[in-house]
């Protein structure tokens, strides 16, 4: 069994108070909370260590940099990457699809050609995609999302063709909790030497991922919702692909040389990594990545999806309640609407009962729009939570109706 | 906070608007309108007006909205109907001070139901569902059809 | 006086060891210490507030957003901008110029304009223009350095003209720490209506800032030079020109409403801040300023030259030294060279010593070229640094000729 | 770490040669030829070979380089002339296992003054410095003119 009380005492947040009443933390979505041993690393090193990288001879800025390489090949190995140099690090899943989908726009789109994206993208992974298409002339394709919340395949599989550019899709939805099957639709890319994309914003917090064995050819992660800080995260792409993307921004560190005469820009990962980097959030990176690694992950899965069920369960009960994506695979994210109280009233009612979940388009409006509605409220679980919680959710629900209604 | 000021909040007089409010629906005829979108919480909603040598005499929404917004727009559009398009101005500024202060002030043009606004204060995420019906309303005015 | 042991105090790492040595920090250009109520904002927001913003409903997200923008409200004021509106957060000054480079490579630069910047700038003020004139068929000029480190102001009037688009120009050399005549500069510029974008990266933590004062139309700054968390830095810039520019990254939180059929973005400064920011950095940002608010700054800035006239005269007597970089304007930042020893050398040889100063081209390659060196060795103080460290330092260089010679 | 670490590092044997490098200056007539640049620290370093039938009869260099890097410069190019071309690389991993783990190993075709590198297992930032004659030198024969 997974000690969750255990887990529970790593996470200071998870003792505090909201609104007077103990915090049941259910956004884990938006962000994550962070064990202590992350909140210290940042701490000590800001106490002990603070130093800039890759430029200093002197011992503190030898041993920030040894931290921040190391967590380099951490993180590659976490994901089971093949080199080190295929971990570009950078803001979080936003920059790095920018990322991508800049240096695609310069060197790989061309008029006419096709980016494929689903229906149920966060914003971060359509709206680079739609700027993209403008610059160059190219059209973006979506997958249509099925009434429970999964994709249409069959219409996956009439969008593909030597057309498209690139598969862009996220692994996990944000929004319904859906798992994609990304290992299929990787397959039936390539088939088409289609390149893939994942947006593994909410599946790295809650499942193992192994880039090797996906074979994807990017995959992009936010620490904020790893159980890391704010203002880091990693985009893993296979080096053929990296070497191939032009640099995006440009600055200080991701050069060899500079002249007015012409600059020559480092190899990967470097030429990705202009400027100062967010070194303090890479080092609490590195600790939340080791506190994974000591972690049952396997249990850890198994307590969300119990979690997920009982949740399920207890919401399905509720009259006037509906769940928004029943898809068969599901990670520990569940959305649901009242037929007569507005997601926003449910946010401030639960707020005031210390729970926390988020309410809104989540987003992903297209996607709300195809379920035609405006809003969901959604209650998002990580390992850290535990049955209790699910039970004030689902009893503070209750008192809503009588509340409203 | 607690569920004390949760009913503060969602005063019954606040809830009663949202559950029937006032004006609600498309007019037939209409001289304004106006959308209004928020984009944090999915608040949506449409304002018609019809007006007739500057005065509003008839007006309504439709909205897909949480309670506090519709109750909003209830109060708002029972307060402007039959009134100077300018007079929109001088209550608009009172019911942002409502807001803004809980003022318990006299409210000269609003109905007094419009004092169930005055818990908002502790929720200021809240504030902009009660102020959407408002800027809405505004929009309409400013760049609508011209009467 | 400047009390700068009570100073001292407020900054863990400055009582700590380097090599068995008390750490003596001569590398506040690269990255400045953090005082522990930076570390303790960041700390106390991971252990009691964290979460996502903008977005929740519930308290702690309303929290956390408040404070963001406060922060930006704060910084406003700080630099005594006009909006809250014109600070954007960005991830240092790096970001910032790709941003504005960028900008203006899609809505303002022509083919045949021209781009004027100095023939000292960081690499993060060269490469993003080289590359924005290269994507526009623009002209990219250079200002020339004299002999002493200080611009060619005569080669400055004649280079401006009609045809200048911007003039990108750093307040302080990150090298040879000159500081720039900038308000007389924008004079110069806004005669000929061009705009003036401000390298701030170095003045910020040296000098007080006010933008409306210098009447410029950007200034970017890092955090991390300022006394505040990695990973964070904020764009100001007018809000006519903020206006004028295109959306730089996309995703989440700067938009208005996205649509497959067509996405509307946010005004500013929401446009220009996509997806989930590095909140903590911003807290640690707040705290910072605070903390400089604190300070009586003239009484800083006075103690910091103090330090940079006692280097100077120890330095000017040591045999085979040369000062790179004598400008008669000048913040505390100090740059030499030996005659038979190579700046590397005199680094680790300093490392051993406890002293941590910077040795290398300092990310201005193109400005040492011109001063015909390869490297140099650069010492940098703060206000927390004291005559105490200068002599260090100086005796250190006087055992190093020993060592080595 | 101390000064005495310091001594490790720049053994006398190493400023010697810092100071008197062997080698030094530009073949008048080469057939292979390379730069290197170490970004970190401004170290750059021009390599000449001159290769005939397979075999280094001439080698030299110039830099602008610091103490490691000019010792090593002079050191390995020492070595190297007279060997054959395919003997580089049994001896860059001769010098790769000093640096690495300081190993006190035989030293078969290097002089016996490689091991004063020795001592720069415990400065790993300055590790590239000596290694950039190899480097360069290595991209000399790869890509250099060819005999
Ligand atoms: C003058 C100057 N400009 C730009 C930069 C780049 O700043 P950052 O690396 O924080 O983006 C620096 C710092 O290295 C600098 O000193
Ligand atoms: C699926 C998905 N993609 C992208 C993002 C954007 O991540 P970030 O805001 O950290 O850049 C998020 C998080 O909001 C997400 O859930």
């Amino acid at each position: 069994m997974f000690n969750v009380q255990s887990v529970r005492d790593d996470f200071p947040i998870l003792s505090t108070l909201m609104n007077d009443k103990p915090l049941i933390y259910l956004d884990n979505a938006a962000t994550s909370q962070k064990p202590l041993t992350v909140i210290k690393a940042v701490e000590d090193f800001y106490k002990t260590s603070n130093s800039n990288i890759h430029r200093g001879v002197f011992r503190l800025s030898e041993l920030a940099t040894a931290r921040y390489e190391a967590t380099r090949k951490q993180f590659s190995e976490f994901i089971s990457a093949e080199k080190d140099s295929e971990i570009i690090f950078v803001k979080g899943v936003t920059e790095a699809i920018n990322l991508i989908a800049s240096g695609f726009a310069q060197t790989i789109i061309k008029e006419g050609d096709e980016i494929l994206i689903s229906g149920m993208e966060h914003h971060a992974n359509i709206v680079p995609w739609q700027i993209a298409c403008e610059q160059t002339g190219a059209i973006l394709k979506v997958i249509p999302v099925l009434d429970d919340g999964s994709l249409d395949l069959l219409a996956f599989e009439a969008l593909l063709s030597e057309k498209t550019k690139l598969l862009s899709i996220v692994h996990i939805s944000n929004s319904l909790g859906t798992i994609n099957p990304i290992k299929l639709m990787i397959d039936k890319a390539h088939a088409l030497d289609v390149p893939v994309l994942v947006d593994g914003a909410q599946s790295a917090p809650h499942m193992e991922v192994d880039v090797r064995d996906l074979d994807c050819d990017f995959y992009v992660f936010s620490g904020h919702k790893l159980f890391a800080p704010t203002g880091v995260g990693v985009l893993y792409g296979k080096e053929k692909w990296l070497e191939q993307l032009p640099p995006y921004q440009s600055g200080g560190d991701m050069i060899e040389k500079v002249d007015f005469d012409g600059t020559t820009f480092k190899g990967i990962p470097g030429k990705f990594e202009a400027g100062t980097p967010n070194i303090a959030g890479v080092i609490g990176l590195s600790e939340a990545i080791q506190y994974l690694q000591k972690l049952d992950r396997a249990k850890a899965m198994a307590h969300e999806i119990s979690l997920l069920d009982q949740a399920t369960e207890g919401l399905s009960k509720i009259d006037g309640l509906r769940l928004i994506g029943t898809a068969k695979d599901k990670a520990s994210i569940i959305s649901f609407v009242f037929d007569a109280i507005h997601a926003h009233d449910v946010g401030t009612f639960l707020d005031a009962a210390g729970i926390a979940i988020r309410t809104g388009h989540h987003c992903t409006m297209p996607l709300l729009k195809s379920f035609n509605v405006p809003a969901t409220a959604r209650a998002s679980f990580a390992f850290y939570n535990n049955s209790n919680d699910v039970d004030c959710l689902v009893e503070s629900l209750k008192k809503m109706k009588s509340f409203f209604l | 906070m607690s569920e004390g000021n949760l009913q503060d909040l969602y005063q019954s007089i606040l809830i009663q608007h949202s559950k029937s409010p006032l004006h609600y629906g498309k007019l037939e005829v209409f001289t304004h309108f106006s959308e209004g979108y928020n984009p944090l919480c999915g608040d949506a909603i449409s304002v018609y007006l019809s007006v007739k040598q500057g005065t509003i005499e008839k007006a309504s929404f439709e909205s897909a909205s949480c309670a506090i917004c519709t109750a909003s727009a209830s109060i708002l559009l029972k307060a402007i109907e039959g009134t100077k398009k300018e007079s929109f101005t001088s209550i608009q500024n009172e019911f942002s001070q409502i807001l803004e202060d809980g003022s318990k002030g006299q409210t000269d043009t609003l109905s007094p139901d419009v004092l169930a606004f005055q818990g908002i204060k502790q929720f200021p995420s809240r504030r902009n569902c009660a102020l959407l019906p408002w800027t809405t309303l505004k929009e309409a005015l400013d760049s609508g059809i011209k009467d």
